[in-house]
């Protein structure tokens, strides 16, 4: 295992360390391990909580700040944080007007959020709310199943309802924002390498030099099929035409268009694949008003990409557009 | 109550399953890195290690008391699916065995149900859904099968361990359907559920340290 | 070779549609591969011209826009640009008042980057100037060979220059900025592993599972020397301690601490690296007046990292705060 | 003029080199990847591409025109250090060689040194620096002791070619002080140059095609 860490047992105490170290607008509890804005709670506003496992970098700790999350609770390593991390969170940031939990749909996230949520409601006066992101189009959906999980949508999701919660509006609006960020937004991922988990000290998976994984998530976990290494613009259809197809989005759609880098893999390459995707896009008549590309939410250093797209009104655009100033999302200030 | 299993018997069964879990924790591991996310031995050893420290000194005065610890530190401590399934089973159980200090083998029974009931409660599993359901409904269903035609709790408990490990065994063939294997769909089938078989090991822990 | 590319020929004309793309703000001359800022040439300022290799990304052309560079040519991978970029840039991005061009030290883009300024003067009446960027302390500087390779510090030049432009100082004042920089910018790099040319097909290198190269430079060739891997908080003191030692570095400096990734390494990696660094650098009782940790000037997708240290002034600093607009850097706008 | 090299004879030089660089490119990188980064054959074999599509099917009226043609080429298409290297040699060589459609052993030889001095006008290398220089100069050298001996061109060029070789292997155990070699350090020595290894095949080239 290479990875520039000294105990696989510390790696997110000390990259919280370096997070708090190197971002004097965050505060970090590091007994807890939840990453704060340093001026939370903001008084009026609602209060955005998010988290979920470490390893995805920089989400969710590098979304916290003005425009953003209010704070991220980190878990271990691909696992969900435990419910005393949500609980302490909500309790700080609460701002007088309610707290969002923005859940990634895993089981265990999900339950560990909800055991959160519960204990919030029996502990403390603080109207919480939850919405859960399940934007991977990889997965089948299905009543009977744990569904879809959550990935990039997450980012847009979180950038939106943070602009919306600066606005002042209410939480179940602020809500409404993340619910409908995700009737809207789908995505897709594939993977060149495993990537490995410092605790196992190996890659979860092996993959043959001439293979690739299509439709994986976030948790360097194989995808949905194995298949032969294809280039860019093979790649870009295969994730590109399901997300189409699934919403679908249709031509005159305007639309976020979203690369993302899985951790290894460098930027040239997702802008070489931005390239392939907009082709795509364009070619159905579907306008990308606004573009992301680069590694937001990640699954260590596994090499590969995802993409999301999501189908935006003005007022979506608007609240992207809105200023945020997070480590890893800024603009407008 | 001349077979009751006392306080301590069932710290020793918890031990018991701490120290099956550090064993195994490769193991569990490995079999969530085919169809998961290569975690579950690491979540599991560090909450049984939290538990162990939890438990390493302390007097609980009752059945309650002792696995409403061990459920809240499963909680606080491992995360994951498996923290709040295991923190929900522990709780449950201590509910159901109540303020007593001991309980009988049917009390045993009554409360192994309650735990299970509660992970369905938590995770809304099925059977057949390639889950550590798969390996638990089968072994409390032979324990009560067993406590209710007289067998010894000894001889109740080996069924249960057994049942456990053959309703583990049988989750290889399944297409999971909760869980992170769900996403892997078709590709999920011909491994066995990590879950499944760290339940086994509890099961495999009461056989040996209350039997 | 896993890499999301199609033909190994067209990596870099395909990433720069890409960068077209995404990024509005920007125009590219796809004929001579140069990114331009879409309102090039900006009347009465400095214009920044800077290039060097692809395979860097987002050095150089991530860093073009306002507060920072006017153009950026993209030579081959780990291939300086050749003297008809730089010209073309050059004629384009003329205000009026100059343009500087910002060089690393390499043989190959030193002496592309000269024949161009001899063209530029022979070719038209642009006042060109040209600072050389030599900061990387793994090379023993010399009289006698091609002395020290230019890599992070150029990040921190370019951003500070860009600035100095900004405000409308003169062409000189802003070679001074640059100057300033690299005679207080001081770096070192290490890889956990190479990487691979797409064109050559196979790594650079062949490093063992417990081994690791101290001193690279930003080209996947090999450092100055093999080491067995360590833990981060050891590369860490590989990597500041001859760092601090050479310019000097002493107590009460205030500096830029920056921690960046080759390409492969993920964030968290990188975050707990800085925390190693930045406690080094307390125990030394130097003030880290700012800091940056990501990827921003890169190896394809080596893993690894470099940690640069820049002293800087009040004016520095101002320069530094001051606003930027560019894909990959971006505040106070 | 009795033994006057030709311009076609000379275009016939540029084109085995052009074709000696194509076979052995992978080579050439491979030599950069030990001590460079990864990019001499790719990079020349690039240039000569270019240079070769430059030539085809245009006439060129002098010598000078000709080399110019090619050393722009070069220096248009191949970046890093060996395009502006190659290309002043060959801009340098070919206004050396003047405006005739020809030139004799003795221009050749001239031209020669020319194009050497205009390597070292621009990357300032040293005998013993391990550069294309440490191939390129004793080539030259022995090109004019040849000539100035009055042996014929074919063996003076043949001469040359092997000096070129002999300079070539003997960057091996050089220490680099010139290039991207020259942040190895120590670990530049037992390495064979790339560009020096390219320098060899221009006077190869040399040997073949006019001797
Ligand atoms: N909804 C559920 N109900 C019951 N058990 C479940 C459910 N979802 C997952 N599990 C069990 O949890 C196990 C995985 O636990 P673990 O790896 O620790 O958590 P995570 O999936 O969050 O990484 C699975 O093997 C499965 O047995
Ligand atoms: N200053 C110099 N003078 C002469 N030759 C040089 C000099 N620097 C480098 N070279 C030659 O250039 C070769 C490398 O060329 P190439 O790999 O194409 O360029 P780069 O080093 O820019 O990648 C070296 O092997 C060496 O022979
Ligand atoms: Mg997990
Ligand atoms: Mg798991
Ligand atoms: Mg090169
Ligand atoms: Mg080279």
């Amino acid at each position: 295992m290479k990875k520039l860490i000294n105990d696989p047992g510390d790696v997110i105490g000390e990259a919280l360390l370096g997070i708090e170290a190197a971002h004097p607008d965050l505060a970090v509890d590091h007994t807890t391990k939840v990453v704060y804005r340093a001026d939370a709670p903001v008084s009026g506003k609602v209060a955005l909580v998010s988290g979920g496992g470490s390893g995805h970098e920089p989400l969710h700790g590098g979304f916290v700040g003005p425009g953003m999350l209010d704070a991220a609770c980190a878990g271990e390593i691909f696992t969900s944080p435990v419910p005393d991390q949500m609980l302490a969170a909500t309790k700080a940031v609460d701002g007088g007007v309610g707290v969002l939990h923005i859940v990634k749909n895993y089981t265990g996230d999900v339950m560990n959020f909800e055991m959160a949520a519960d204990l919030a409601a029996a502990e403390t006066g603080v109207d919480v709310a939850s919405v859960v992101i399940d934007d991977d189009v990889a997965v089948q959906d299905s009543l009977f199943t744990a569904g879809r999980r959550g990935v990039g949508t997450t980012v847009i999701a979180e950038k939106l309802a943070g602009a919306a919660a600066e606005q002042g509006r209410p939480l179940s609006d602020v809500a409404d924002v993340v619910k409908a960020v995700n009737a809207n937004g789908r995505s897709m991922g594939m993977a060149l390498t495993s990537c490995t988990v410092p605790a196992a000290g190996q890659p979860t998976f092996e993959l043959g030099d001439d293979e690739m994984e299509i439709g994986i998530g976030i948790h360097g976990e194989p995808g949905r099929k194995r298949v032969p290494l294809a280039a860019a613009r093979e790649v870009a259809a295969m994730l590109v035409e399901p997300i189409l197809e699934d919403l679908p989005f249709n031509r005159g759609d305007a639309v976020i268009a979203f690369v993302n880098g899985m951790g290894g893999t460098p930027l040239i390459e997702l802008y070489l694949m931005y390239n392939e995707v907009a082709r795509i896009m364009n070619g159905r008549g579907i306008e990308i008003a606004r573009s992301l590309v680069g590694p937001y939410i990640t699954s260590l250093e596994m090499a590969g990409c995802s993409v999301t797209v999501v189908k935006v009104s003005d007022d979506m655009l608007d609240l992207w557009d809105a200023p945020v100033n997070t480590p890893a999302l800024r603009w407008g200030v | 109550m001349s077979n009751a299993i006392t306080l301590s018997a069932l710290t020793a069964w918890v031990r018991e399953f701490g120290a099956l879990i550090d064993t195994h924790k490769d193991e569990l591991t490995q079999l969530d890195s085919a169809i998961g996310d290569a975690d579950h031995g690491i979540n599991m050893d560090r909450g049984m290690a939290a538990v162990l420290a939890a438990l390493d000194g302390e007097e609980f005065p009752s059945n309650a008391a002792l696995f409403k610890k061990i459920g809240m530190t499963l909680v606080s401590s491992v995360g994951g699916a498996s923290g709040p399934l295991y923190g929900t089973f522990f709780l449950r159980f201590g509910a159901a065995c109540g303020d007593a200090a001991e309980v009988d083998p049917e009390g045993f029974a009554k409360a192994m149900r309650a735990g299970l009931d509660g992970v369905v409660a938590r995770g809304k599993a099925e059977a057949g859904d390639k889950t550590m359901y798969d390996a638990l409904a089968p072994a409390v269903d032979a324990l009560d099968d067993a406590i209710a035609s007289g067998s010894e709790l000894r001889a109740a408990l080996r069924a249960a361990a057994g049942a456990a490990e053959s309703g583990r065994d049988a989750t290889t063939p399944m297409l999971a359907r909760k869980g992170r294997a769900s996403y892997l769909g078709e590709r999920s089938v011909g491994h066995q559920d990590p879950g499944a078989t760290s339940a086994a090991l509890l099961m495999r822990a009461a056989a040996s340290a209350l039997g």
